[in-house]
């Protein structure tokens, strides 16, 4: 294994390791719900590519022949890392959790948890 | 075939002759039954004379050898005395109850059972064996107990019954035990044996409790103080059967167990002191208590008793001439006493009371009737000219020659005296009140001699009476002698059976009794006045209410203990584990052994710490039930990555597989379930299920630190050699599943299977209410199937079953198998129900699983079945390398169908329970109410 | 098209089988069109009706395309988590949405949530509107109108609706 | 270097995952929990692959993959039953 | 290493037996499922950890024993039958009995009371 | 017939997977006709199995061609053959019996019933100890489904008892079993039994733990004292035909007691032997104790019966702890005894119980029943073998266990225990077959249709009663037969190495 693919293969896996903190970090760090839904969605989404790509090329170099199954771990994140994001907003927004008050956009918070039209008028 | 056997058998045949005859006229049916005894005793009366000339029969078949239990029977005189005794005396009952039994009786029943009970007496009596002794004598007390209930509505009968068999019973497991100690200090249950090495016995350190028990289970059939109560109250029985059971046969059985015996066990201080001690007792008792009753049959009874208490009284003086009286005065109390009961029946029957108050003057009305009774209670009286004189006579002079008392022995003829005082007085009772004293009183019946031939056995066995008391050397000499004989042992001593021996003391004593028995009689209002201070004692109410009591107590004590709280349950359950496991850790000095460790990361670390805080967690929030649902998950993870990390991949897919789908599971069943827990347990029970757990904790990380660090040899090398070469895959832990070990693999798919059909059973019924809202008491939300998760859902589907197909496929060589394959395919499945519905799904995906599970079982199990067309034991397995022209080198093996099998179960089951789970929830939904 | 109801699935999942496998040998080439048929015709009764991919190849530049968003939103949303949070302006916003399946939607908050600082929130029930909640949000319509421009109009041409 | 780089990222998921169970422990909020539980199962996803690199094994990516899928199934399964109650309906 | 994980195997074994303890049936299920997770975690470590060694031909030089982990298979696959059967059991309990108790605190119904001190003879 | 010894296993293997397949799903009558058929040929084969094994000798049956200690083998030895042919003549009972109503209350009776006598045959027939903890999880589950069949609540709470400690209890079995494999690196009985005795030190207390924890389990199986409590409500619940095959479930406990603790932990155990004898002796007592007690406190026949079980299991285990060749014949003798005349008492206080109208088998006054013969004679008979009368097959049993328990030191407690105990249970019994049978209430308004004995009820019932008087007639064969189990299963010789070395190990037949 050459120098610049063990250096490329560490990079990757620094980078992997260091979104994955930051998601984690996000997640432990931020105020509200929402907001700490950022974290795991993308940082995490992206920390995980890193060490997935990096565990490609390892082993790809070291097996001798291509090794590619991990992108289809990739995919899958990639595909569902998103919904899980939203099923966890509509449940934190069904259980009324609270946003913090410097949220923008307060207002419509009422008709997200309805799911109404955001120009629907307050009922109640 | 064998005369000895066929007698009992004969017998024991008869016992189904009522039965087929009952249709039959009550004459005809009670003269068939009679038949096969009657044959019977021609048959041992053919055998007779041989037995009276000294001859023993004997006759054996092996039944169980290893317990030396033989069918074995003999014929010596004891026996054939009390075979005639019940042969003889039970003919006479027969026809007897034939006519005392009313129409509404079944008497084919009744018969039934008194031939029964013929054949058990039979059957002890000539018995040859020691346990089959206690067989037959078992025996009694069942039929005993099945004639005394015979009238069994009422509930007098029921109790009697009940309380006959209990002490019987009992005594007869006394005697069980004594017969097995016997046996084995002997070497043999050989009876003859048995009564041969009476030395040996009484020298044997057990001799005093074989005695003991013997005797106790001797006492209990004669009703012998303090045992006795039961008999009056087996009275309830119809009379024919006292007659036959309380008087003549069954009652003599203990008489009979101590005569029989006599040479193993008699001869010591212990005998005599107990046997003669508790015979005097019951002769006085009896003989006292049988004085206040106004139950005609109950002052029979009680005369019984104080008789039986007279015979066993002899039995234990020790002496060879108080055994032959003691023998001739059985043949005479069955005599004046069955009579005496048959007259009692007879009154009853013709008047319609028992009561003595009642039944005054019946010699009027039934004077044939009142002659023979008044002959028979002479004779109990003992009065000269009729068989009781001679036996009482014999008795008295026994006491005199005795000293089992040493100084105080001649307390004993005094004694003697005051019984026969008692008997005396007793009998003028029975036949003044009855049949004189004026009028009757307040009568159902008018009271008249009863039918021809019910008289019959009365009068046959009131001639007996006068015979023996006339001519008792020519009616009886040689069968005394010979049963003396029989008893002993050995030879019989000098005796005479005269009328007159002349005058000497034991007349005087006679005489005193006569006169005395009528004095005490006469003065009877005293002795009643005396006898009213008492508070009287009805045995019958003590005994049920000590059952009642025994009863209540076992209730409460079982409540004590099985309160129906699992968590009781599970309390002892641990405990026990801890006691069990604990106690030999004590001894394990080191725990750490010499296997090196593997040095610690940082890795292992965080997972310990995590695993830790998560259960902890758990523990902590089992009251938040979401929360603790998480923080399982969260211990489930890291339970997979542990097994990742010690190179258990496959452990770890299972792991994780089966994981997902738990979860799943609790969460339904969480919604079922109250939202809420209260907290309900105490803080000392907190801590006492802390230290049960921390304990059980404790050991088992000990345990398995102490294991871990100790080196093994396992026969596991075997399977990493021969799982590629005879396997045929490179997965040694696949190998093993569905190759070495595929048999568990089997059982493990059937029980899941079962668990789905339980499952289904469980559901099919079950009615819910769904909650209307969450914990927090907020509706639910209105979004049944939010839109990007259908939608994603939908895709990943193709998705899961490709790679529920892939590691299907590699599950041979590599971690995987059907299992995991069959819980991913079930968990996309689940998915889609999760997104789109029960309603979505079930008119897209129409599956069976109940045919899923049983064809995959099937498909395992037939795949197991191929290797028997090859000559090859179950689950052998085949596996072979092919090649084709362009896809190559491929491997088909067997183990692939089984892993098919293992798949179409595990997504069967899976999908059984939960696809029904979720059509439960679909109905309306109800407003649940919370429980109080 | 009675054997391939699904050609874009099919295709995914031959690739996907060859994917897992690191190999394209013969037999798993075999094994993958295998399954790539049989899969889609055993799961075909348990979808519903889909829009259909009409532009290939724009829909690869469009998955090009949000992976170098991906990297861009990662690197911001580091920054802002790492940075001090009183500074953070989180804020709500209601996308009004042109894409009426229920596919394009779905890809639309997908990538929304996949992207610079956003992640969609809810759906109005009647597909109208998308919730997008903003980590950081200066600009209410900005963000309106990039995510309408930059993702939603290719997801609309590629699927044609 | 690259056991250096394994040993950094190492540390990183140790650290990431000790956030998570934190935020997990803490809540404050239902959704909170369920995230963090999300976050570690992908979080563990690294941990695997890094688990494959450190020991030159490729046998760990079944278990990965399946952490990636089941996750999901969990976690929108556990959303799901706090929106709705009933996950099968 | 063999220290901190008989340790958790241990602790876990505790947690799980507290809760079996408790007197709701959510409390036994989970605390079974733990106890569960012990269990197989105890069964695999019988046969000595090991790492670097799994079970697969060629893919490492020293293997670790597989027959524990045969057998923690199969326990897993029956820990979860049974588990699945306890769970809908609870349900069904709460849908015949009316709560979750398991401690035997049932409000009598008519017939059991009379069971209990019904007369005898 | 090579494969003889297996069918057991499989034959109701497959016919509960039949069963769950169409056409014989579509309609319960196939269904009863199919199992039935089945269930005589299993009958049959039992015998044979029986007959076999004393003509040829013990035949292991080499699974999957894998050469004991590594693959897995059945051993049809006197003792399992005779355990084996028990339980497939008590399921044949039980069959018959439900056929007439029991099996339509609730779905998949027969299914599950197959798994059940599948479960059981294999616990006895197995020389492996994992797979043993298989079958008792096959016939566990089966149980727990079969518990609940019919529905009610009182089967609900006694199902979830049961089912909970039944979980805790196979967690132990794991533990027991994770132990032993780690300090004897072997699953196979024989194997284990060899190795047992070149323990030594601490190994030999770890594995000590191990067996004792073993203990528990199988003491709870079979009713031991501290852990039998679920047993009488569990039993007593359960629907007839269902409570009738548990009565062999309790004898499987027992079973592995005989082979784990009597043969493994034997004599030649070395460090290690006998060790579960001190455990077992005074609980064995105690369990009898406790076992009369309750049956004295039943107010109910079902109850009263199920009791009656825990007390012949005090008795069995009793012979464990005597641990004798001649106890162990005793125990072989009064298993198959008791194990048939429970099922078959459960089978007619079921009859009883329909046909008492409101009171059931409650022990109060109450209708007449409608065929007080059959069910008096029937009731005559189980009572009097439960109660080790003669002359039935009880007292030989009973006579057997004190002959075996003659001479040891602990005789002074056995002999007053165990005849104690035939008190209790004569007196419980009278009072219960009296007010059953005896006390009617006088109104006879409302005459019901008077109900008959369906057939197979009929049958079921004389099947397993009547093995009684059968049992004590043929008492001498039949304990020729236990003694020779019991000379076998004492035998290292015979048991042990036999298994291990015998040319049939190659692999070939």
């Amino acid at each position: 294994m050459s120098f610049y693919t063990e250096l490329l293969i560490c990079v990757l896996l620094v980078i992997g390791g260091i979104f994955l903190l930051i998601g984690s970090i996000g997640l432990a760090r931020l105020p509200d719900v929402f907001t700490r839904l950022h974290g795991p969605t993308k940082a995490t989404t992206l920390g995980i590519t890193g060490v997935l790509l990096a565990s490609m090329i390892y082993q790809t170099l070291n097996q001798g022949h291509f090794s590619v199954s991990e992108l289809l771990i990739t995919l899958f994140l990639l595909i569902t890392a998103p919904v899980a994001a939203n099923m966890i907003a509509k449940t934190a927004l069904h259980r009324e959790n609270s946003a913090i008050p410097r949220t923008t956009g307060l207002s419509l918070l009422n008709n997200i948890r309805q799911r109404k039209a955001a120009d629907a008028k307050e009922e109640d | 075939m064998n005369t000895l056997l066929c007698i009992p058998l004969l017998v024991l045949l008869g016992t189904l002759v009522p039965l087929c005859s009952t249709r039959y006229s009550r004459t005809a049916c009670a003269f068939l039954t009679a038949a096969l005894p009657a044959i019977a005793l021609f048959l041992i009366l053919q055998l007779a004379p041989s037995v009276l000339d000294g001859q023993r029969f004997q006759t054996s078949l092996a039944w169980v050898p290893s317990l030396g239990l033989n069918l074995a029977f003999r014929l010596d005189g004891l026996t054939l005395l009390f075979s005639i005794l019940i042969l003889g005396i039970g003919l006479l009952v027969i026809l007897y109850a034939r006519y005392y039994l009313s129409h509404n009786d079944n008497i084919g029943k009744f018969f039934c059972y008194l031939i029964l009970f013929m054949f058990a007496m039979l059957g002890v009596v000539m018995s040859d064996n020691l346990i089959q002794i206690w067989v037959f004598w078992e025996l009694t007390s069942i039929s005993s107990f099945l004639l005394i209930s015979f009238w069994s509505g009422k509930s007098e009968a029921r109790k009697g019954a009940r309380m006959a068999l209990t002490i019987t019973g009992a005594g007869g497991l006394f005697l069980l035990a004594g017969l097995l100690l016997l046996g084995n200090v002997v070497g043999s249950f050989d009876l003859q044996t048995v009564l041969d090495s009476g030395d040996l016995i009484r020298a044997h350190s057990a001799y005093p409790i074989i005695t003991v028990l013997i005797l106790i289970g001797a006492f209990t059939k004669s009703a012998q103080f303090p045992f006795h109560f039961w008999l009056p109250n087996a009275m309830a029985a119809p009379t024919p059967v006292s007659a036959y059971l309380h008087s003549a046969t069954m009652v003599k059985a203990g008489i009979f167990l101590m005569a029989r015996f006599y040479p193993s066990l008699a001869g010591t201080d212990l005998w005599f002191l107990l046997v003669s001690m508790t015979g005097l007792a019951t002769f006085l008792l009896g003989g006292y208590l049988a004085l206040f009753q106004h139950d005609l049959k109950g002052l029979l009874a009680n005369s019984t008793i104080s008789h039986l208490g007279l015979i066993t009284l002899l039995l234990g003086m020790g002496s060879d001439l108080a055994l032959v009286a003691a023998i001739f005065h059985i043949i005479n109390h069955a005599t004046f006493k069955a009579s005496l009961f048959m007259a009692a029946g007879i009154i009853d029957h013709e008047s319609g009371s028992r009561d003595m108050r009642q039944l005054n003057g019946l010699w009027k009305y039934m004077p044939y009737t009142a002659t023979l009774a008044m002959v028979a209670s002479s004779a109990m009286a003992g009065v000269p000219l009729l068989n009781g004189f001679l036996s009482k006579e014999m008795f008295f002079n026994e006491t005199l020659h005795q000293d089992s008392l040493g100084s105080l022995s001649w307390m004993v003829p005094v004694m003697a005296t005051l019984g026969g005082v008692l008997s005396v007085a007793y009998s003028t009772r029975f036949v003044h009140d009855v049949f004189f004293n004026g009028e009757p009183i307040n009568l159902p019946k008018t009271p008249h001699e009863p039918p021809r031939y019910m008289r019959v056995p009365v009068e046959i066995l009131v001639a007996l009476c006068l015979l023996v008391g006339i001519f008792p050397s020519w009616i009886v000499g040689d069968l005394l002698h010979s049963a003396s004989f029989a008893a002993l042992n050995a030879s019989v001593p000098e005796y005479s059976l005269a009328i007159w021996h002349g005058f000497n003391i034991p007349l005087l004593m006679s005489a005193i009794a006569l006169v005395g028995g009528l004095l005490v009689y006469y003065n009877r209002q005293h002795l009643f006045k005396f006898q009213a201070q008492f508070p009287s004692n009805d045995p019958k109410v003590l005994f049920e209410r000590a059952i009642q009591q025994l009863v209540a107590k076992a209730t409460w004590f079982i409540g004590f203990f099985e309160n129906g709280s699992l968590q009781r349950y599970m309390y002892f359950l641990f405990m026990f584990t801890i006691v069990v496991s604990a106690y030999p850790l004590l001894d394990l000095d080191t725990t750490a052994g010499r296997r090196p460790e593997i040095p610690l990361d940082a890795l292992s670390i965080t997972g310990a710490v995590l695993l830790s805080i998560a259960s902890l967690a758990t523990v902590v929030w089992h009251r938040r039930r979401m929360v603790a649902l998480l923080t399982l998950s969260v211990v489930g993870l890291i339970v997979t990555l542990a097994f990742a990390r010690f190179s258990a991949p496959d452990l770890a897919l299972t792991q994780l597989s089966v994981e997902v789908v738990t979860i799943i599971l609790l969460m339904l069943a969480l919604f079922f379930l109250p939202q809420k827990t209260p907290k309900e347990s105490s803080p000392r029970r907190v801590v006492r299920d802390l230290g049960i757990s921390a304990m059980i904790g404790g050991v088992v990380g000990t345990v398995i630190y102490a294991l871990m660090t100790r080196p093994l040899e396992t026969i596991s090398t075997f399977f990493t050699e021969n799982s590629k070469t005879g396997g045929g895959g490179t997965n040694v832990v696949n190998v093993i599943l569905v190759d070495f070990r595929g048999f568990d693999t089997l059982g493990e798919i059937t029980v899941l299977g079962i668990a789905a059909l339980g499952i289904f059973k469980l559901i099919a019924r079950m009615r819910l209410y769904m909650p209307s809202s969450n914990e927090q008491g907020r509706p639910w939300s209105t979004d049944r199937h939010p839109l990007m998760l259908s939608v994603v859902s939908q895709s990943l589907l193709p998705l899961a079953l490709l790679v529920s197909a892939y590691i299907f496929l590699r599950g041979h060589n590599m971690p995987g198998g059907g299992f995991i394959a069959g819980l991913i395919t079930s968990v996309a499945i689940i998915q889609q129900y999760v997104a789109h519905g029960v309603d979505w799904i079930k008119d897209r995906l129409k599956l069976d699983y109940q045919i899923m599970i049983g064809s995959g079982i099937g498909i395992a199990a037939l795949t197991g079945l191929g290797s028997w067309f090859f000559g090859r034991p179950f689950l052998t397995s085949w596996f072979d390398y092919f090649y084709l022209p362009v896809i190559g080198k491929f491997e088909l093996a067997s183990a692939m169908l089984f892993d098919l099998g293992v798949y179409l179960t595990v997504v069967g089951a899976t999908m059984l329970i939960l696809a029904n789970l979720g059509q439960l929830t679909t109905s309306e939904r109800a407003v649940f109410e919370e429980e109080a | 098209m009675r054997f391939l109801p699904m050609p874009f699935h099919s295709l995914l999942l031959f690739v996907i089988w060859l994917l897992m496998n690191n190999s394209i040998s013969p037999g798993h080439i075999v094994l993958a069109l295998f399954f790539a048929i049989s899969i889609p015709l055993l799961v075909n009764s348990m979808r519903s009706e889909q829009p259909k991919i009409r532009k290939p190849w724009l829909a690869l530049r469009y998955f090009f395309l949000v992976l170098k968003d991906i990297l861009i939103a990662n690197i911001q949303v580091a920054v802002l988590v790492l940075g001090p949070i009183r500074k953070l302006k989180p804020g709500f916003v209601a996308v009004p949405l042109d894409v009426t399946s229920d596919v394009g939607i779905t890809l639309l908050a997908s990538t929304v949530s996949l992207t610079p600082g956003t992640v969609s929130v809810e759906v109005s029930e009647d597909k109208q509107w998308l919730y997008v909640h903003a980590l950081h949000l200066d600009n209410e319509q900005a963000l309106i109108d990039e995510i309408k421009q930059r993702y939603e109009r290719p997801i609309k041409e590629i699927l044609g609706c | 270097m690259l056991s250096w780089a394994l040993f950094f990222v190492t540390i990183c998921i140790c650290i990431a995952l000790f956030l998570n169970l934190w935020r997990l422990l803490v809540g404050p909020h239902v959704s909170d929990r369920i995230m963090a539980l999300d976050t570690m199962y992908i979080n563990a996803i690294a941990l695997l692959m890094l688990y494959g690199i450190y020991m030159e094994t490729s046998l760990y990516f079944e278990a990965a993959l399946l952490i990636a899928m089941l996750g999901f199934v969990s976690t929108s399964a556990l959303c799901k039953y706090l929106l709705r109650g009933d996950i099968i309906e | 290493m063999e220290g901190i994980y008989a340790f958790c195997v241990g602790l876990m074994t505790a947690c799980g037996i507290f809760l079996t303890l408790r007197g709701r049936t959510f409390s036994v299920v989970v605390g079974l499922t733990l106890l569960s997770y012990a269990v197989n975690l105890f069964l695999f470590a019988s046969g000595r950890l090991k790492l670097d060694g799994a079970a697969v031909l060629g893919m490492s030089e020293e293997y670790g024993d597989p027959l524990p982990q045969a057998l923690v298979l199969t326990a897993i696959v029956i820990g979860f039958a049974m588990t699945a059967f306890a769970v809908i059991l609870a349900m069904r309990a709460r849908a015949d009995l009316g709560n979750d108790h398991v401690d035997g605190r049932i409000p009598q119904t008519k017939e059991q009371a009379r069971q209990k001190s019904g007369g005898q003879r | 017939m090579q494969h003889l010894s297996i069918l057991p296993i499989l034959l109701p293997l497959f016919t509960g997977a039949l069963l769950l397949l169409p056409p014989l799903s579509k309609t319960l009558k196939r269904q009863r006709v199919f199992t039935v058929l089945s269930m005589l040929l299993q009958v049959i084969i039992g015998f044979t199995l029986v007959a076999s094994v004393q003509i040829d000798g013990v035949t292991q049956y080499i699974l999957g061609d894998w050469r004991p200690p590594f693959g897995i083998v059945l051993v049809a030895d006197p003792m399992s053959s005779v355990m084996v042919c028990v339980t497939n003549f008590l399921a044949f009972g039980a069959v018959c019996y439900a056929t007439g109503y029991h099996d339509r209350t609730g779905g998949y009776f027969y299914p599950l019933f197959m798994f059940q006598v599948m479960g059981i045959n294999g616990a006895f027939l197995t020389g492996d100890a994992f797979n043993l903890f298989v079958f008792f999880e096959v016939l566990l589950i089966a149980s727990y489904a079969l518990l609940i069949h019919g529905g009610g609540k009182q089967k609900t709470q006694a199902t979830t008892h049961y089912v909970v400690l039944n979980l805790a209890g196979s967690s132990v079995f794991l533990f027991g079993l994770g132990i032993l494999y780690g300090t004897l690196g072997t699953l196979n009985i024989a194997d284990m039994a060899q190795k047992v005795g070149e323990l030594e030190g601490s190994v030999a207390i770890l594995a000590k733990i191990g067996a004792l924890l073993l203990l528990v389990v199988f003491g709870m199986k079979s009713a031991m004292l501290p852990l039998h409590f679920w047993l009488p409500k569990t039993y007593s619940s359960a629907s007839a035909p269902v409570a009738a095959i548990f009565a062999v479930m309790t004898k499987v406990g027992i079973y592995s007691i005989l082979r784990i603790h009597g043969v493994v932990f034997g004599d030649e155990a070395g460090e290690l032997a006998n060790i579960a004898q001190s455990w077992l002796w005074p609980l064995a007592l105690l369990t009898i104790v406790i076992g009369t007690i309750g049956a004295l406190a039943s107010p109910s026949l079902k109850l009263l019966t199920a009791n009656l079980v825990v007390l012949s299991a005090g008795t069995l285990m009793v012979c464990a702890a005597i641990g004798s060749e001649a106890a162990t014949s005793a125990a072989l003798y009064y298993m198959v005894h008791s194990t048939l005349v429970a099922g078959g008492m459960f089978l007619l206080a079921d009859l009883i119980a329909r046909q008492r109208g409101k009171a059931e088998d409650r022990f109060v006054i109450s209708k007449k029943t409608d065929n007080p013969l059959f069910l008096g004679i029937g009731f005559a008979i189980a009572a009097i073998a439960v109660i080790g009368m003669p002359p039935l097959s009880g007292f030989l049993g009973k006579i057997m266990i004190l002959q075996a328990a003659h001479s040891t030191a602990e005789q002074l407690w056995v002999w007053p225990i165990v005849l104690l105990s035939s008190l209790g249970a004569l007196i419980a019994l009278s009072r219960a077959g009296t007010t059953l049978f005896w006390r009617h209430s006088v109104n006879k308004q409302q005459t019901e249709e008077h109900q008959t004995v369906h057939i197979g009820e009929w049958l079921g019932i004389v099947l397993l009663l009547g093995a009684s008087p059968l049992l004590a007639l043929f008492g001498g064969p039949v304990s020729e037969l236990a003694n020779d189990a019991a000379t076998f299963l004492h035998d290292p010789r015979l048991s042990v190495e036999a298994l291990l070395t015998s040319p049939l190990a190659d692999g070939g037949f």
